[in-house]
């Protein structure tokens, strides 16, 4: 998994987040939320202070903070790619788009890169059915998503995202099952935080995690 | 209030359950997740009957251990659709608890001797009934918690290693239908959630009683000292006797 | 409302009472535990029957986190309601006088219930020294 | 307009202002600004307009408005007065086209526009169209409640009272007691459009005459806007709380009036952080205007309102586990009775409505119960907002009246199947509903012909599938969807989800037998009749719809090991066809590199080795990958 954080963890943004809601359960969710936002995960000291803060046992906290997908207890990584799999874009070929990230990154949905800096994952509907297949990356929509576009949008995003130029060019158009779209286009590879083939995860994230 | 089940009428008063007019008019109802003395889940679905406010409505299935008694409402206990239910309950538990006595009775009697359904990879016998947590919440600790939604849920400490609120008092191990939480009691060391606690020793006879952990949450609830609670009932028996016969004057004050 | 009263100094040390209460409340066909001790004393005074008070304001009362022990409005004890019990054993820790205990191998608790109100230990306390009055 | 509105007057006044102050001859550009034509770029275009008016000094309004509904031809203009209507503004040319609009449409004198016929719509048969009213998508629907979305600017509390906001709200307040507001509603036939169709006013009058604890002194009820939304192909709630924020905080007004709440909650899914953001603006807007908070335009009723955030669960759609997660815990369902009308946050009797329930609301009590119930069926009152999706030409949200056929949805205003293909299945009802064929599409649509059909209304999702859409692996997906969302409180929904996945997957996967049908439909009706809340009771109707209207297609999985539709890998062959050119392509993009060819030379595939990831299928321009039913090679 990741690299944690090396430095101890700054709780300094709780404090305001904690200000803006009644000190009990009923803003727990609310809190979590704020948190998730702050950090891009639930990290275990902060819900513990959470805990003692509203006045619920951390079993509580830990109860409700594993219940909803938005939560993660694992840091997530500074981007993130979201494959909608509603059913509009489902039978408009999101699985083909998963498939295609997971091919990209090595690593299956719902994971981060090694070196932290992007998440894939899935998402049950995000209610834009109309312009189905969606692919979200870091908040920005890509409508009628293909695998040259949703590869275009990371690239985008990632910046500098560094290209290996030995791994042969494969982008995939999603596209409708049965392929309904034509454009195709051989441009080269990007790999996010791919692990040099063959597939041998490090011991331990040693990139240093270099969140924006 | 009266109501029939199984075409016999009975009495009801208000504020009861239909398991509890049934059980008391000696009908045998299955239950697993109810426990009369905790807040009802109402999720294992093991209990449930068949309803009727009117005679030509259709029959609603609904847990008995929930469902309140209403006057004049008909309930069928074993219909052959309830009896399928059951039994296919009972082998989709199987599913997660293969080695419980209690489940493979309980599906043997309804006429399920092995599972057919495809186990679930690690069968920890968990069947996610949440006694333990309600025992744990009731008795004041609140140090477990169901973790994880849907199939992939299960019973477990805070970030899994944290047993800071546990106060070894073994209620979950208790109440655990099919007994998957280990508790080891090894003279005064009590071993449970990974952690170890000492249980006082009783100053009278040397017995084991609580660990200073609960003691300190009992004399918070109930504003006893903390200290009270560190002597055997076998001893404090022998210490009230003391007490008595000194009080009476009987022999030099105290029991042989 | 009758109570059971005990006399420590008419106790003979014959411990009837405690076979008689181990009788009534049979652990499935064995006798289960008895809910008084009669403890002897060096002969000749005989011994101190020790019994539930069924105290007012009951310490096992209050530690009980779910209401299985309940005063019985007919019999004025305290009834132990095995179905709602969750085994923490609050209630022995907390008795100050060791009257009610936990008993492992039929994974409930023994206290006094008066026996519904016919109790069995008076009945057949060859000595007075418990009374039902 | 920042200051408070002290009375019923007042509020009048203003609104006189506001109409009188509107030239209905002034030209305005209302752009889209809804998620799915912010997903094109709405944002820059509007951005692009604004510089280009102010470059050409044009005396024109340049207005953000909520989504217009016909989103996957977005970004969407519209150029008042005119009604003249534009498609993908800006998408492939964002310069080029707001400066031809400018100069061609917007600059010339009114009745002389000149129309710029690359950016028209055009129906299938080409004829291009010139006003937002003539586009069949919108000339077959009856927008009530989606009219407001293309008029107003969501941010704008004035846009909304100039178009007639809050009148229902100064009437009730003015003129209606509580009970009156209430009976106009049950008159009105209005039923939930959160998927049930409980009839409102009813669930109204269970809160109001339910007895009230009291919380701090006061005797206290809840109303409650269910804004979750998690039906999967549904977004209609998305675009209402987008568009017309206001809509939806006059009606909980108005409820909260009737019940005699105080208080309320809008509880928004997570995966809406538009809708939030233009909400929780619109709440601040009306505190600052006293049309919340304490003495409502000086009335002395008083009401506030507060957003709580989702975080991803869709269970949470259902009433107590909504309620769960707003009190702060897990969205679990809890046993009914207490109904939450009786017993629901906090103890209190609660009324929770859908977005839709709510924002009709203010329609009714303005223009009566009458005029309601005058449209829709029997028993099925007013319109329903669908989202239509899927295989569709014209996707988006379709507001018409209860009644409306599922063909003349899907082919007058969905314009018929893409690519011309043959219509095959409507889900309708998301992962609660059920898979309507062919014959079934002359249906009239309400929520009793629904579930008479084997479906449901649900929140009006309407997924349109061809024949390229395997029907098992339609309910392979919804069984997959519903074991996460699965919140795991009971067995039969827990595992019994599960096993109904593994006998899927069987059939998906060419493992399956006839006996394994006879299980699927064995288990399905114990956890329809055995689960705890309407997720898992309703969780088997997408498997038995489609075993019920689409048996065929699963015997096909199993007697001959083929997916007709050829979507279920196991049951598919990809090979090349004549037409291939030898262009390399395949070869170059295929992960596993298993197909082999000459340049220019006729490709083979080596059928053993690939794993029909459809890479070379979508990648071949010249159609010369064909998919056979049938696992040919690798065994």
């Amino acid at each position: 998994m990741s690299a944690l954080p090396a430095t101890p963890l700054d709780l300094a943004p709780l404090e305001p987040i904690l200000a803006r809601y009644p000190a009990d359960r009923r803003s727990l969710v609310m809190v979590l939320q704020d948190v998730q936002a702050a950090w891009h995960y639930l990290p275990r000291e902060v819900l513990n202070r959470v805990a003692e803060r509203l006045a619920v046992p951390r079993s509580h906290v830990y109860h409700v903070a594993t219940f909803y997908k938005h939560f993660s207890l694992t840091p997530r990584g500074a981007h993130t790619c979201t494959v909608c799999m509603g059913t509009a874009c489902h039978v408009r070929g999101a699985g083909l788009l998963v498939e295609h990230l997971e091919r990209r990154t090595g690593m299956k949905a719902g994971d981060t890169t090694p070196d932290g800096r992007l998440t894939v994952e899935t998402v049950n509907c995000v209610g834009a059915c109309a312009l189905g297949p969606v692919v979200i990356v870091d908040g920005q929509y890509v409508g009628s998503a293909t695998a040259r576009k949703v590869d275009r949008a990371l690239e985008a995003c990632m910046g500098h995202a560094e290209r290996k130029p030995e791994d042969s060019g494969i982008t995939s158009n999603g596209g409708d099952s049965l392929g309904a779209g034509t454009d195709r286009q051989a441009s080269s590879v990007v790999a996010w935080g791919r692990p040099p083939d063959p597939q041998t995860p490090t011991a331990s994230g040693d990139g240093k995690e270099d969140t924006e | 209030m009266i109501l029939t089940i199984n075409g016999r009428p009975l009495a009801a008063t208000p504020g009861e359950t239909l398991l509890q007019v049934a059980r008391r008019a000696g009908v045998d109802l299955p239950t697993l997740c109810h426990h009369e003395g905790l807040e009802a889940w109402g999720g294992c679905r093991l209990c449930v009957v068949e309803v009727r406010r009117r005679p030509d409505d259709a029959p609603k299935v609904v847990p008995s251990c929930l469902q309140p008694a209403e006057d004049g409402v008909r309930v069928e206990t074993h219909t052959e659709h309830l009896l399928r239910i059951r039994a296919t309950l009972l082998d989709l538990l199987l599913t997660r608890a293969p080695d419980s006595d209690l489940i493979r009775r309980l599906a043997v009697e309804h006429g399920v001797s092995d599972g057919t359904f495809e186990p679930r990879p690690e069968p920890t016998s968990c069947i996610l009934c949440t006694l333990c947590t309600r025992a744990c919440a009731a008795v004041g600790a609140h140090a477990i918690s169901t973790a994880g939604r849907g199939a992939e849920g299960e019973v477990s400490l805070p970030f899994v290693d944290d047993a800071d609120a546990c106060v070894g008092c073994g209620s979950c191990a208790a109440v655990c239908p099919t007994g998957c939480i280990e508790l080891k009691d090894a003279g005064s060391r009590r071993t449970i959630w990974g952690r170890t606690f000492e249980r006082v020793p009783c100053e009278v006879t040397g017995q084991p009683t609580v660990t200073r952990e609960y003691a300190e949450l009992l004399a918070r609830r109930s504003g006893l000292p903390v200290d009270s609670f560190f002597v055997s009932d076998e001893g404090r028996r022998r210490q009230t006797a003391d007490r008595v016969a000194g009080l009476v004057g009987v022999g030099d004050g105290r029991v042989a | 409302m009758k109570q059971l009263v005990v006399t420590p100094i008419r106790c003979i040390g014959c411990r009837t009472c405690e076979i008689a209460c181990a009788f009534s409340h049979p652990a499935g066909r064995t006798p289960g535990r008895s809910r008084i001790r009669a403890f002897p004393i060096r002969p000749p005074e005989g011994g101190i029957p020790v019994v539930c008070f069924q105290c007012d304001t009951a310490a096992c009362v209050t530690v009980c986190p779910t209401a299985t022990l309940t005063r019985n409005p007919r019999t004025g004890a305290i009834d132990y309601a095995e179905a709602r019990c969750v085994h923490c054993r609050a209630c022995v820790a907390a008795c100050p006088f060791g009257n009610i205990g936990y008993d492992d191998a039929s994974r409930r608790c023994y206290k006094c219930d008066l026996c519904s109100g016919d109790p069995q230990c008076a009945k057949f306390c060859p000595s007075r020294a418990l009374e039902f009055a | 307009m920042s200051e408070r509105i002290a009375s019923l007057a007042a509020l009048e006044a203003w609104r006189t202002r506001l109409v009188a102050a509107h030239d209905p001859k002034r030209k305005a550009i209302a752009v889209c600004a809804g998620t799915g034509c912010k997903a094109y770029g709405s944002d820059q275009l509007t951005a692009a307009f604004r510089k280009a008016v102010a470059e050409r000094g044009l005396d024109v309004d340049v207005r953000a408005t909520g989504c217009h509904g016909f989103c996957e031809r977005g970004p969407l203009v519209v150029i008042y007065p005119s009604m003249i209507f534009y498609q993908e503004v800006g998408r492939k040319n964002l310069a080029k086209d707001v400066a031809e609009i400018l100069d061609q449409t917007v600059a010339a004198a009114p009745g002389a526009e000149q129309i710029v016929a690359r950016l028209q719509y055009k129906t299938p048969d080409g004829t291009p169209v010139v006003h937002e009213h003539e586009v069949p998508f919108y000339k077959h629907q009856n927008r009530l409640i989606l009219s407001f979305n293309g008029k107003i600017d969501p941010d704008s509390l004035a846009d909304y009272v100039a178009n007639g906001g809050y009148r229902a709200l100064a009437k009730a307040l003015g003129t209606l007691t509580p009970e009156q507001v209430l009976a106009e509603v049950d008159a009105s036939g209005l039923r939930g459009r959160g998927g049930a169709g409980f009839p409102t006013g009813r669930k109204w009058r269970f809160c109001r005459e339910a007895v009230a604890p009291l919380v701090n002194g006061v005797p206290t009820r809840y109303v409650v806007c269910n804004a979750d939304e998690g039906d999967p192909g549904a977004f209609m709630d998305r675009s209402v709380l987008e568009g017309n924020p206001h809509g939806v905080l006059e009606g909980l007004l108005l409820g909260a009036y009737a019940i005699g709440a105080r208080e309320g909650y809008v509880y928004v899914r997570n995966e809406y952080p538009l809708a939030v953001q233009r909400l929780t603006k619109a709440i601040a807007d009306a505190r600052a205007a006293g049309l919340l908070g304490a003495d409502l335009l000086g009335t002395g009723f008083a009401f506030d309102v507060h957003v709580t955030r989702g975080a991803g669960a869709f269970v949470c759609g259902e009433e107590t586990a909504l309620i769960g997660s707003v009190e702060g815990n897990r969205g679990q369902p809890r046993f009914r009775p207490p109904y939450p009308a009786v017993s629901g946050l906090w103890g209190c009797p609660t009324t929770i409505n859908n977005v839709e329930t709510w924002v009709n609301v203010p329609l009714i009590v303005d223009r009566g119960a009458a005029w309601f119930a005058g449209i829709g069926t029997r028993g099925s009152k007013g319109t329903k907002i669908f989202s239509l999706v899927g295989k569709v030409n014209h996707t988006g949200l379709v507001e018409v009246p209860m009644g409306a056929t599922l063909r003349h949805i899907v082919e007058q205003i969905g314009g018929g199947i893409q690519g011309g293909r043959a219509f095959k299945a409507v889900q309708t009802g998301g992962p609660s509903g059920g898979c309507l064929p062919e014959p079934m599409l002359d249906l009239e649509v309400d929520f009793d012909t629904l579930t008479a059909a084997g479906s449901m209304m649900g929140s009006g999702g309407m997924i349109v599938m061809d024949d390229r859409t395997c029907m098992v692996d339609v309910a392979r997906y919804f069984i997959d969807f519903l074991i996460q969302e699965s919140c795991g409180k009971c067995t039969p929904c827990r595992d019994g989800l599960i096993q109904m996945g593994h006998l899927l997957h069987a059939v998906v996967e060419g493992r399956a037998t006839r006996a394994t049908l006879d299980r699927l439909e064995a288990l399905a009706p114990v956890v329809r009749d055995a689960s705890l809340c309407a997720l898992g009771q309703t969780a088997p109707n997408p498997v038995l719809s489609t075993l019920k209207y689409f048996r065929h297609e699963y015997l096909a999985h199993i007697d001959h090991r083929q997916c007709p539709a050829g979507v279920c890998k196991a049951l598919i062959t990809y090979r090349v066809n004549a037409r291939c050119t030898g262009c390399t392509v395949c070869a170059v993009q295929c992960p596993e590199k298993v197909i082999a060819g000459e340049k220019k030379g006729l490709h083979v595939i080596a059928e053993d080795r690939c794993t029909r990831c459809g890479v070379c299928h979508s990648v071949c321009t010249f159609g010369a990958v064909d998919i056979l039913p049938g696992r040919g090679g690798k065994e």
